[in-house]
């Protein structure tokens, strides 16, 4: 049952991530597209649990940490980069 | 294995990914880049915390780590869509026709720099 | 003022060490003593952002009430940003506003800043000194007094309690 | 014309020769003997619940040497390369940075750090070590220098952990050879209590010299390819 | 069973964002998504049970891959103009 | 689609990846976008060989309270691909800066990124 619900909730993250996927795509200016990255990152950070969770291990959430505490990196460095403060 | 707080559990993290989905709905359908942001980067933290609780209370044994991941993503988030939505700001990205006021335009502090970020391929 | 500060990073570190290795055994408090020492003697030296922090019980109960405050603020205004997304015509009327600040101190700032951030429906696009500018979905009002009163007085009340 | 149908030939050439290799590919049902030996014995043999880590810094560990070796040349041949560049620093004008960046990253390259060393010290437990701990310690420079762009980084402090660190790392392995049985072995130490942060021997230290040793060249190349570094 | 509906939704990601990063003119977007396709990469070790490298592939893709472009991104421009 | 497991469908998109990559390094013309074509090639290379080392329905190679010591050899993976490949990640960082440094010099000497431009030794 448990199980079950996680299943469907992982699957709805897929599909919230393939619509991220059609704004990074389209979106006219490089910044839409970062945008679209850090929701993605967001996102996938959940489904990261998610599978530690399907896996039962806890040594998978390190991972999570490592993309949680750095992934925000990623935006700061283009960001500056745009507004000349790099 | 079906305890009635793991149900609770799975069903906050089911309700933790449909905000995700409304945050990636709004990242599509909202006009302009600063809609966006509050539409998709809000509602997707949300939704990953959300997710992280329901996880919390599923495996209670991995409390350290998750409540960790939670205050990572709460410190860390904002900051990166404040520095985003900023230098958007800086670099002219247009606002929606909608918009009402916009009463940073004009006392931003400018450097005399051309924007360059449309032609930006170097060939 | 330098004691404070390093005292505030020590307990920041060691908390996030215990935390991270999810235990409480001897071996790994003690290790997180002697890292979180060293680490926080390395960047404490010119550190000044928790010199307005008080460590006094109240400030303590009013974290908590303060952290309350915010949850509330973050479900409910998620729901009424989720109302704008599914609504077909999509009711928005956003702007960038101006607002106040009575809080001096920078860590307090960044607090605010980010709860304000953190709430959907207003996004903060710059800072400078005690002036905010805040990207908002739904407009109300343009003068700076109703502004301050509609999006930053509800955290500020707390965290006045807890930092100045 | 003649280059693209060359290119398109070359490429559908790649498919045939990748279909060939992976076609009756269909996936592993059980390990093989070298790999079932270190699954059967290694945690005997070297007391790291991470087998990865016990190849390695173990089993492989020659090979981690020489790997660490090719990262020191690469930067050194990066900073080699953009030494002879003269810079002004005066005439870059930037955008400030954002208060509220400046203070985020106050607290938060701290929790980098101290999230670092867990990495590296926990390699022999869980996933991480010296390459991962190095990169996450190498971000927390990059997050300094993304809060204040102008702010000179040592090269010489630099350097300094550098050397120090490979000539440690070089002089544990040498000390594998005169204690125990090889190079990198890592029973110079007893084992311990298996599962625990005091195991494995010398698996801990060993990682711990690899972790500063990567942290410090990918810091040496971020702060070389860095726009205002005038002392080289 | 759900570990293979993942791997084939950010498999399927991970190449078209290889083919925006290649095929898109603009250098920036180009960067961005080389490093959505290592963030995407280290999913996929994770599901094929390899946590060691899920983490370095995320610690490298992350920031460090990124800033060394765009310094000399950086450097190319100054000396452009 | 019934032979379709976890490894057949990640050995497919590293071999896909690995072929995008070449194909960016051969026809473009920019030296960044050269760069960036080596990098997806790498990630392509790594996830082959990982996804070679995969072993049916089993789990990561790190023993604790889900995988006993004893029974490691039925429920563990091969750990010597993830072992080089998790060198090899590190490494495909400095070779990427190395190259980057060598554009930075190409770029000062004729002022172009332009490869068509570099053709001092065609013959």
């Amino acid at each position: 049952m448990i199980n079950k619900i996680l299943f469907i909730a992982a699957i709805i993250m897929l599909l919230a991530i393939l619509l991220t996927l059609y704004r990074f795509i389209k979106g006219p200016s490089a910044a839409d597209r970062l945008v679209a990255f850090d929701v993605m990152t967001v996102s996938s950070l959940a489904l990261i649990a998610l599978i530690a969770n399907f896996s039962s291990r806890v040594i998978y959430i390190d991972v999570a940490l490592v993309y949680g505490l750095l992934s925000f990196l990623g935006v700061i460095i283009v960001s500056r980069y745009l507004e000349r403060g790099l | 294995m079906d305890s009635t707080i793991g149900i609770i559990g799975a069903i906050l993290t089911l309700s933790g990914s449909i905000f995700i989905f409304l945050g990636a709905l709004g990242l599509v359908r909202m006009p302009d880049l600063f809609n966006r942001i509050q539409a998709g980067t809000k509602a997707s933290t949300l939704g990953t915390f959300l997710s992280l609780i329901g996880l919390l209370i599923i495996t209670p044994q991995w409390w350290g780590k998750l409540i960790l991941l939670m205050i990572f993503i709460l410190i860390t988030n904002p900051v990166s869509s404040h520095i985003l939505a900023r230098a958007a700001h800086f670099i002219g990205v247009p606002l929606a026709d909608k918009t009402v006021t916009d009463k940073y335009k004009e006392e931003e502090k400018t450097f005399s720099i051309k924007d360059e970020i449309k032609n930006d391929t170097h060939d | 003022m330098k004691i404070k500060n390093f005292i505030a990073l020590f307990l920041i570190l060691i908390v996030v060490w215990i935390l991270v290795n999810n235990s409480f055994s001897g071996q790994i408090i003690i290790i997180g003593f002697i890292l979180s020492a060293f680490i926080a003697l390395l960047f404490g030296t010119n550190l000044r952002i928790f010199d307005e922090l008080k460590f006094t019980p109240t400030a303590l109960g009013y974290t908590f009430i303060y952290l309350l405050v915010f949850l509330i603020e973050l479900i409910k205004s998620n729901l009424d940003v989720a109302r704008r997304v599914l609504t077909p015509s999509l009711p928005i009327n956003p702007g960038i506003v101006k607002t106040k600040t009575v809080l001096k101190s920078k860590m307090g700032r960044m607090i605010l800043a980010n709860s304000i951030t953190l709430t959907p429906g207003t996004l903060t696009v710059d800072i400078d000194g005690d002036t905010l500018y805040i990207h908002w979905i739904d407009v109300c009002c343009e003068d700076i007094d109703k502004a301050t009163n509609a999006i930053v007085k509800k955290f500020e009340k707390h965290l006045v309690k807890i930092y100045d | 014309m003649v280059k693209n149908t060359f290119i398109f030939v070359l490429l559908v050439g790649f498919v045939f020769l990748f279909f060939n290799l992976f076609a009756d590919f269909t996936g592993n049902t059980e390990l093989n003997k070298l790999a079932g030996h270190y699954a059967e014995s290694g945690h005997e043999e070297v007391g790291a619940a991470n087998l990865v880590t016990a190849v390695v810094v173990t089993y492989r560990g020659l090979d981690t040497l020489g790997e660490v070796t090719i990262l020191f040349l690469s930067a050194a041949i990066v900073s080699f390369l953009l030494k002879i560049e003269t810079s002004s620093t005066d005439d870059r004008k930037l955008r400030t940075t954002s208060e509220i960046l400046d203070t985020a990253s106050k607290i938060l390259v701290p929790v980098i750090f101290i999230f670092g060393i867990y990495v590296f010290i926990n390699g022999h437990l869980t996933p991480g070590g010296g390459f991962q701990g190095g990169a996450i310690i190498a971000s927390g420079l990059v997050l300094i220098l993304l809060a204040k762009p102008l702010r000179q980084i040592s090269q010489k402090l630099i350097s300094i952990v550098e050397s120090i660190s490979g000539l440690s790392f070089v002089l544990l392995g040498v000390a594998g050879i005169l204690f125990a049985a090889g190079f990198l072995d890592n029973k110079i130490l007893s084992l311990g209590e298996f599962g625990t942060i005091f195991s494995a021997g010398l698996i801990p230290i060993i990682y711990i010299f690899v972790g500063l040793k990567v942290g410090a060249e990918l810091s040496s190349i971020i702060t070389n390819l860095q726009e205002n570094q005038n002392e080289a | 069973m759900i570990n293979l509906l993942i791997a084939i939704v950010i498999g399927i990601l991970i190449l078209i964002m290889a083919i925006v990063a290649i095929h898109n003119k603009n250098l920036v977007v180009g960067i961005i998504a080389a490093g959505a396709v290592s963030l995407f990469a280290s999913i996929l070790y994770l599901l094929l049970a390899a946590p060691d490298v899920a983490m370095t592939e995320a610690a490298i893709g992350s920031g460090l891959s990124t800033i060394i472009f765009f310094y000399v991104l950086n450097k190319i421009k100054k000396q452009n103009g | 689609m019934e032979n379709l497991s976890l490894e057949i469908v990640t050995l497919i998109t590293g071999i896909a990846l690995l072929l995008i990559g070449i194909w960016g390094l051969l026809t473009q013309k920019n030296l960044i976008k050269m760069v960036i074509g080596f990098a997806l090639f790498d990630t392509g290379i790594h996830i082959i060989m990982v996804s070679i080392g995969y072993v049916k329905n089993r789990t990561a190679p790190i023993l604790d309270q889900a995988v006993k010591t004893n029974q490691a050899a039925e429920k563990i993976v091969d750990p010597v691909p993830q072992a080089l490949v998790l060198t090899a990640i590190v490494i495909g960082l400095g070779i990427t800066a190395l190259m980057l440094a060598f554009v930075l010099k190409m770029y000062q000497k004729k002022k172009s990124l332009e490869i068509n431009n570099f053709n001092d030794l065609k013959w």
